[in-house]
């Protein structure tokens, strides 16, 4: 088969080409089952460094890390000067269908798990790899009013059914965004927020509706039981009687009229609607929602609208002018997804302040921050670079690390999964021969799940 | 396979393919082996095996078993790199002219782009040599260049023979973007012919002003000299003539330009659909065809009608007869089909082998290098897993000057 | 110590308040001479010296490197961190406020576009934050001939050059459906005309005086344009070539350079190995920016993607400094920190090429005119 | 365009000659006897050819074949020495021969192709020439879930006469219809089926509520309560069953449901079409969910056959697009990559069907024979023509060979079915003398340009020098276009962002 030849032989490019970390082709993917990592720095989390330590990889999970830790037989060794976990992009559209991703009539049921492009090609995967970005944040209608349910996606040389960690990490929505080439119009922009706030509302009213039906109808049941109980005890006398009465009528030559049965209308479920029903779970904190959202004017009035939602997760992603805001997002802990790439102008309204500095000054005033690539097709290779430069305006390596990471992991509800290295964890970590995100370190390995995808 | 191969390259080793893929020494020497090896001048030759060295063919011996060393490739037959004169790869609306309807000294080879990935599929459906020419947006658009379709890349490296062709055009194209001018002209369409009639008189008066210009400085206008080249005889004039009443207007032109002694144009009508039309004046012309792809339904550009039997009728007539797919990269319409096609409506295998391989090159001057398998020739080579042209049989091996385009071994 | 580094902070203060628009150079300010003492300097041949000392005199450098002795009563301003060359972006807009050619017209050789620019506009900050102090503006690629490049300073409003190259570009927007020529022949055929009895900026541009910048896209528009160069012998380097490493032997022919960039997050690995193997062939680069379209902070972006890929940082530094001043045709005044040439430097946190390092100060003419907040 | 425009023309004029041989039809022995005698006959793929063989057809079946098959005395005889019979090819799903194919609500399972075919539709009457005699007309590929289909013969004056198997099958598109992304594609599916269940669980609700209440009623105006006996029948489906449907009376099931519910019981086939690799997925997860996987047919784009490892695996058959050779750009080197569809999933064997081109001169015969030319065995090309397809449509028994017992659809060649310069000569369906290349004037008139005078295509051909009708125009614009196309793929295989897209 030509092809099928073809593409093995161009799954090998990369290696040939040197500077990305060699890729092995999925052959060495399925190599041993047990990996033993030692490194000079273990990074357990931002924070909590294991200095020559080691980590014991089987079956795709962590099951050992530490300082005096011995190799087992068989095990594939593999050393460094520094191993961390892989990177999450947490705003990305890396291996996600193009039309799904910029998809504008999506519907909160819209889920992202339909729309993730299996046949990217291998080698752009491998780039990605190459680059330490092991897992991302996708979502379906990610700049619609209402996007879908989001995926945290696994990135795998070839996606297997391991590729998705998460199908419902998260819901997406976006206010105030430049549509159709339509810019700073507040009364759009409120409006959009006023519906958002709205179907969260709606979600809420959902869900109440479905608890009073239950109540309801657990009375009704037990009401008619009765009933039906006392009818049954009654039977006999309700024949004598009506036996009674058709005789009555029968000699008054009237026609017999049985007695008219009332009883209590059975209450009716809500209407089923695919929509509340994810609503329902955001209003109810089951799923955080992330609102892409930039100028102040909305931030302030969205999060005015949301605060009554007790339970409700809300994530920013953008937030140029997220500073204005910045103690009440601390305050409620709602984190901000920042998109630190170098903006030229002219640039849509929304972005008009953007800067790289956002990441850095948002920590200062105690928002957590995460990192990721806006979106942006192809860039998720880039984070790290991306993440470097916002440390460069003045975002603490500790917290981009841990935006790269644990935070990331947290915020997306696969903290338990993924984001450090920790016994029962997933093995998706990195080797490097220098420190995280300095730009003259070099990722010699990427393990994903276990398997080593990059260096040999 | 080849794909593949070049695919690597490029995607792995920048450095090697950036100095052209074919930069890094490789092997040019070839032992093929065919059980037919069709020469397309000579008789075909049973199990004979063709020597290729340094991208020359040697010869060609019959009778042999063919062998199986690095340097030796079989195939069911072998016939020679097949010619399309009107391939329309490699030269985009950017390489035509339209500041003057009347462009001969345009070399159409400044702007060939000899990275479109079309000439990768041209090289491996078997179309080994190429005439490209503009688009056809002008009355006169410049000199076509004849190309190998894979090698160097480099347009001169390339080039097999450079402004071999003078390229014009009747019919409704060279008008159709052109409008009268209503209030003051804001472009250069403007100017120019919007109907067959303007576009007649565009090239009848280039070539009056030609002739006017001989041996006259001030009458002299660029690209005179390329018109006179043409009334002398020494440069093919090719025209694109769709349909019937295109066709007559250039064989009338010719004859007008013989009766008035102004010279003895050698016509080369291309994208000729109805040349079936008016055999005995076509005949009369003793012009050389070139006839668009077969178009499955008969209708095709330029409201023409085609039919089956074209190819076969002009063969009859005694004409040079060529083939084209007009670069087509659908399998089902290459050139390789469409001498299917050819047959199908009657031609016979031997004139459509060489009608796609030694007429084209004649007509355009390059058989003393390509077309058919001789020794001294160029080692351009096409291998057949069956007998070509079948619609059940197919390319699969490809020989540009000794180079191997397409590998017909299997891959593992 | 404290006292010195008080009085430059208010010579430079003086130097602000004196032009708000943009800082003056050093010349008509304070600090006339002073030395930077910096725990790291970089050169521009990627060599790194420990403890240096880089020592300013009316807006020049006097000396550089280390152990260079600091006269009694200069004032030496420490720097626990790299000082490096001002870098330089070879391609760009800024200050045009969009009126970057007029296409009514193929060839506009003698149009200047450093005579219509807006030195005070807000672009040049924005790349003096980023560490840039010299940009080559240029007129944009939709005329066969659009004009002649400038090159200025980002701080002072100083012109270096006010034609810096004869911008020529071969790319199709250049070719239009409304005006000679639509074809790439025509459009060869135009110059060659304007090559074989030169005059003006072509004539300049002949005789070797007058580099030319050659715009291109697609890979058989930078061959077209390298072997135009060969064939006329013409200097000067390619921008816009995206894949000018896969026809390197006809751009190592040429001999001309290569401005790369800017690149975006997400541009094609392709594009990056491109640039990876003109460095690996010591085709001289410089890198692009084409701000303001892309802000400041891309240049340095876009040469970390290239490292990253496998670009010598060597090499990379190099482009960002003395090869892109070179291939500016302002090698002598700005790009490196050699004695002589103009006081244009940067302190930053860190190796400049690491992200993660941060823009600390920036001088021009020995003028600080960026950061101070120390 | 152009194309369409001849197809419209032609037919107009063809209309009369078919109408006069369908006129003719019923005469021709409509329950008679027919024999072939034909230099040749291909009974079937892989068989060895006959030499001098003869058919024999009896009211429409085929009752004897073989070198020495008797024919009957009383037997109308064509006699075809030089001629090669063989069986009558089969399309496996086709969108053609429909005013018009794509009905734009989102989901219509209750719409039926018969309402939309059109007999006299210049389709059928070329599928006839180029020897297709079943043809499975299906509603279009732009739809969620559309109509229900069935199979035809290119012949005869009505829906009903043509008519072989009604009830074929329903269309499902996992590919974005119109305005659609993946993602939403994927959801409206989706959501057709849950409110199928929804639909259905109220259904026996209503029905369970109603029978409490009715014997509470009765407990209390004492009368004796008379048994409940089951109105519809138990819901049967792989996927998932609704409990207690048997409670409902089926007529109660909304009509514009009934179509659906018999998918997930797995009465009807689907044809599930995917526009790209990764519909395939989706498509083979929703027809598992909701149980008709073992019913369902893929109806493939060209590229998909990147999900041939996922089909074989899923074992289901597929029908492919006419595009035999699926060509991309390498999204990093913008290479063109070739690969030849048919062959992978002959690797993987999956069993697949070919389809026709829109181009009638590119029928089955050709695509079998392209096939064979880029890998394919001569077996397994017939087999994708013919028997497979036949299969497909559970049609297995009845037509795809020439086997006594079979309906007697023989197509006569005069030369070998594959070869380039072979022509379809006669077809006979159903044992009736269908078509014959002799009084054929369209294949005439494509040979040799000639045309009767006053027919509609002779007409149009003479119009050809006025400028100015539809075709011109068309012919411009394509030529504009192959104009900026190849600009543009300056610009594709040039630099930019391949990589990009793709991801």
């Amino acid at each position: 088969m030509l092809t099928l030849a073809s593409l093995v032989t161009l799954a090998l490019g990369p290696v040939l080409a040197g500077p990305l970390p060699s890729a092995t082709g999925s052959r060495e993917a399925e190599a041993p089952a047990v990996l033993f990592v030692r490194a000079e720095r273990v990074y357990v989390r931002p924070g909590e460094v294991i200095d020559n330590g080691a980590v014991l990889v089987r079956d795709g999970r962590i099951v050992a890390v530490g300082r005096d830790l011995v190799a087992p037989e068989g095990a594939r060794k593999l050393s460094g000067k520094v191993v961390c976990a892989g990177f999450v992009d947490a705003w990305s559209s890396f291996g996600l269908d193009a039309g799904s991703a910029d998809d504008q009539r999506t519907s909160p049921a819209t889920r992202t798990v339909d729309a993730l492009n299996e046949y990217v090609d291998p080698r752009l995967r491998l780039e990605v790899l190459g680059a330490g970005v092991t897992a991302a944040r996708l979502n379906a209608g990610s700049s619609s009013r209402e996007g879908g349910v989001g995926a945290l996606v696994r990135n795998r040389p070839e996606p297997g059914a391991d590729a998705v960690l998460l199908g419902d990490c998260c819901v997406a929505a976006s206010v105030g965004l430049t549509r159709e080439g339509r810019g700073r119009d507040v009364f759009d922009s409120l409006g959009e927020v006023d519906k958002l706030v709205g179907s969260i509302a709606d979600g809420l009213n959902y869900l109440r509706d479905k608890n009073d039906y239950k109540v309801d109808l657990e009375e009704w049941r037990k009401a008619i039981t009765e009933k039906e109980a006392e009818l049954e005890k009654d039977f006999k006398k309700a024949k004598k009687d009506r036996e009674k009465d058709e005789k009555e009528a029968e000699e008054k030559g009237k026609e017999y009229k049985p007695k008219k049965y009332k009883e209590d209308k059975k209450p009716s479920p809500p209407r089923y609607d695919e929509d509340k029903e994810v609503m329902a779970r955001v209003a109810n904190g089951e799923l955080p929602l992330v609102v892409q959202v930039h100028r102040c004017a909305e931030l302030r009035s969205l999060l005015e609208g949301t605060e009554r939602f007790d339970r409700l997760r809300l994530v920013i992603a953008g937030g140029s002018e997220a500073m204005d805001v910045a103690d009440e997002l601390a305050e409620r802990d709602i984190p901000v997804i920042v998109w630190p790439a170098p903006l030229g102008r002219p640039r849509p309204d929304e972005f008009e302040d953007a800067d790289l500095g956002l990441a850095g000054r948002l920590e200062a005033a105690g928002v957590t921050v995460l990192l990721g690539t806006g979106g942006q097709a192809g860039a998720s290779r880039d984070l790290p670079l991306l993440a470097a430069l916002a440390v460069g305006h003045g975002l603490t390596r500790r917290q981009a690390l841990a935006a790269l990471t644990t935070d990331a992991a947290a915020t997306l509800d696969v903290g338990d999964r993924i984001g450090s290295l920790e016994t029962g964890k997933d093995a998706d970590l990195l080797i490097l021969d220098g420190e995280p995100l300095a730009s003259s370190t070099r990722i010699t390995h990427v393990i994903s799940h276990g398997d080593l995808v990059v260096g040999q | 396979m080849s794909t593949a191969m070049r695919s690597a390259l490029a995607a792995g080793l920048v450095l090697a393919c950036s100095a052209g893929l074919f930069a890094q020494e490789e092997q040019r020497d070839w032992k093929i082996f065919g059980e037919k090896v069709y020469t397309a001048t000579g008789d075909v030759i049973e199990n004979g095996t063709v020597a290729v060295a340094g991208g020359k063919i040697r010869g060609v011996t019959g009778g042999t078993r063919g062998g199986d060393g690095k340097n030796s490739l079989r195939a069911a037959a072998v016939t020679p790199g097949m010619v399309d004169l009107s391939v329309r790869v490699g030269a985009g609306t950017d390489s035509v002219e339209q500041s003057r309807e009347v462009a001969p000294d345009m070399r159409t080879a400044e702007s060939v782009d000899v990275f479109d990935v079309d000439w990768d599929v041209q090289a491996r459906s078997g179309v080994t040599t190429a005439l490209v020419c503009a688009p056809d947006f002008d009355v006169i658009g410049g000199l076509g260049v004849v190309v190998k379709t894979a090698g160097p890349s480099g347009v001169r490296a390339r080039t097999v023979k450079a402004d071999a062709v003078l390229r014009g055009a009747i019919g409704s194209q060279p008008s159709f973007r052109n409008h009268p001018a209503f209030g003051r002209p804001d472009d250069f369409f403007s100017r120019r012919p919007t109907t067959r009639m303007g576009v007649e008189w565009e090239l009848r008066k280039a070539f009056y002003d030609a002739a006017a210009a001989r041996g006259s400085d001030e009458r002299a206008f660029p690209g005179s000299d390329e018109l006179r080249s043409v009334l002398e005889g020494t440069r093919p004039l090719m025209l694109q003539t769709w349909t019937t009443q295109d066709i007559r207007t250039a064989i009338f032109f010719k004859e007008e330009m013989e009766s008035e002694g102004l010279g003895h144009p050698r016509l080369i009508l291309d994208a000729a659909a109805e040349a079936w039309k008016e055999p005995d004046l076509l005949a009369r012309s003793g012009a050389a065809v070139v006839l668009p792809p077969y178009p499955l339904d008969g209708r095709t550009s330029d409201n023409s009608f085609m039919t089956l039997d074209s190819a076969k009728l002009v063969h009859d007539l005694g004409l040079p007869l060529a083939l084209s797919a007009h670069g087509s990269g659908d399998p089902a319409a290459r050139l390789d089909r469409q001498a299917g096609f050819a047959m199908r409506g009657g031609l016979s295998f031997e004139a459509a082998l060489q009608a796609v391989t030694i007429a084209p090159a004649r007509m355009v001057g390059v058989d003393d290098r390509v077309g058919s398998i001789e020794a001294g020739k160029d080692a351009d080579l096409v291998l057949w897993s069956g007998t070509p042209f079948e619609t059940s049989s197919r390319v699969i091996g490809v020989v540009i000057d000794g180079r191997l385009v397409l590998d017909p071994r299997p891959t593992e | 110590m404290i006292s010195t580094t008080k009085m430059l902070t208010t010579g430079v203060l003086a130097a602000v308040l004196a032009a708000p628009a943009y800082p003056a150079p050093a010349s008509d300010g304070g600090a006339d001479t002073y030395a930077v003492r910096a725990a790291r300097m970089l050169l521009a041949d990627g060599r790194e010296v420990e403890d240096a000392v880089l020592l300013v005199e009316g807006g020049k450098i006097r000396a550089a490197g280390r152990g260079v002795d600091v006269p009694a009563g200069v004032p030496v301003l420490e720097h626990d961190g790299v000082l490096t060359a001002g870098m330089i972006a070879c391609h760009g807009y800024s200050g045009t406020r969009g009126e970057t050619g007029d296409d009514t017209r193929s060839v506009l050789a003698e149009a200047r576009i450093a005579n219509a620019l807006d030195l005070g506009h807000s672009d040049f900050a924005n790349a003096l934050a980023a560490g840039i102090t010299t940009l080559v503006i240029t007129p944009a690629p939709d005329n066969l001939a659009p004009g002649s490049t400038a090159v200025v300073k980002t701080a002072g409003g100083t012109i270096l050059s006010s034609a810096a190259h004869l911008s020529l570009s071969f790319t199709d927007d250049a070719l239009r459906a409304n005006r000679y020529p639509t074809s790439y022949g025509g459009a060869l055929a135009e110059l060659d005309a304007r090559l074989a009895d030169p005059s003006g900026a072509f004539a300049e541009a002949v005789a070797g005086r007058l580099p030319v910048l050659f715009e291109v896209s697609s890979r058989d528009e930078t061959q077209r344009a390298a072997e135009f160069a060969t064939r006329h012998g013409l200097g000067g380097a390619l921008h816009g070539a995206r894949r000018a490493g896969e026809v390197l032997s006809a751009v190592q022919q040429s001999g001309l350079g290569v401005i790369v960039g800017p690149f975006d997050p997400g541009t094609p690995g392709r594009q990056l190995d491109s640039v990876v193997a003109l460095g690996g062939a010591r085709v001289p680069l410089a890198f692009g920016l084409d701000a303001p379209q892309e802000d400041g902070d891309a240049l340095r972006l876009s040469a970390a993607m290239c490292v990253r890929d496998g670009l010598d940082p060597a090499l990379a530094w190099q482009g960002l400094t003395s090869g892109g001043a070179d291939i500016a045709g302002v090698g002598r005044r700005v790009g490196r920190l050699e004695a002589g040439l103009d006081a244009d430097f940067v302190l930053w946190s860190g190796p400049p090429l690491d992200l993660t390092s941060s823009v600390v100060e920036v001088y021009v003419d020995g003028a600080r005119v960026f950061g101070g907040v120390r | 365009m152009t194309t369409q425009l001849t197809n419209r023309a032609v037919a107009r004029t063809l209309q009369v000659t078919l109408l006069a041989t369908a006129l003719l039809a019923p005469a021709a022995l409509a329950d008679g006897k027919l024999a072939i005698k034909a230099g040749t006959v291909i009974t079937e793929a892989g068989a060895e050819p006959i030499e001098n063989g003869v058919i024999v057809i009896e009211n429409g079946r085929i009752t004897a074949v073989g070198a020495d098959a008797k024919v009957p005395w009383d037997a109308k005889v064509i006699d075809a020495p030089e001629m090669t019979a063989f069986p009558g090819f089969v399309e496996a799903y086709s969108p053609r021969g429909m005013d018009r194919p794509n009905e734009n609500i989102d989901v219509a399972p209750f719409l039926d192709v018969r309402d939309s075919i059109d007999p006299v539709n210049f389709y059928f009457e070329d599928s006839l020439r180029w020897g297709v005699t079943t043809i499975n007309v299906q509603q279009g590929p732009d739809c969620v879930i559309g109509g229900q289909g069935r199979v035809v013969k290119p012949y005869g004056m009505t829906v009903e006469a043509m008519t072989v198997e009604n009830n074929a099958g329903i269309v499902l598109s996992a590919s974005p219809k119109r305005g659609n992304s993946n993602a939403t594609q994927a959801q409206a599916l989706r959501k057709a089926f849950t409110e199928l269940r929804q639909a259905l669980e109220e259904l026996v609700q209503e029905q369970r509520d109603g029978d409490d209440r009715a014997r509470r009623e009765a407990l209390y105006q004492g009368r004796d309560l008379e048994g409940e006996k089951a109105k519809g029948r138990a819901m049967t489906g792989a996927g998932w069953t609704v409990e207690g449907l048997d409670l409902v009376p089926r007529g109660e099931v909304d009509e514009k449901l009934e179509p659906l519910l018999a998918l997930v019981e797995g009465d009807v086939p689907a044809f599930f079409y995917c526009g790209e690799p990764m519909n395939v997925h989706q498509a083979l997860e929703i027809a598992r969910e909701n149980g008709f996987l073992a019913r369902t047919t893929l109806v493939l784009d060209a590229s998909c056959w990147k999900a041939a490892d996922v089909i074989a695996e899923a074992g289901v058959p597929v029908v492919l697009s006419s595009e035999l050779v699926d060509r991309e750009r390498d999204p990093i080197t913008g290479e063109e990559i070739e690969t030849f569809v048919p062959g992978v999933f002959a690797e993987k064997g999956v069993p697949f069907a070919l389809s026709s081109t829109n181009a009638s001169t590119q029928s089955l015969w050709y695509q079998a024979a392209m096939a064979v030319g880029l890998g394919l065995t001569r077996e397994q090309a017939i087999q994708a023509v013919t028997s497979t397809p036949a299969s497909f449509l559970g049609l297995g028994k009845r037509v795809g060979s020439l086997e006594v017992g079979k309906e007697g659809n023989v197509v006569l060649f005069s030369g070998d079915p594959l070869s380039v310069t072979s022509f379809v000569e006669r077809v006979v369906i159903d044992g009736e003398d269908a078509y014959d290349r002799s009084t054929d004037v369209r294949v005439k008139q494509l040979l040799e340009g000639t045309q009767p005078p006053g027919t509609a295509a002779a007409a149009e051909l003479d119009e050809k020098g006025h400028v100015h009708d539809d075709g011109e125009v068309d012919t411009k614009d394509e030529k504009v276009d192959k104009g900026e196309e190849q600009s543009d793929d300056d610009k594709g295989s040039g630099d930019d962002d391949e990589g990009g897209e793709d991801q």
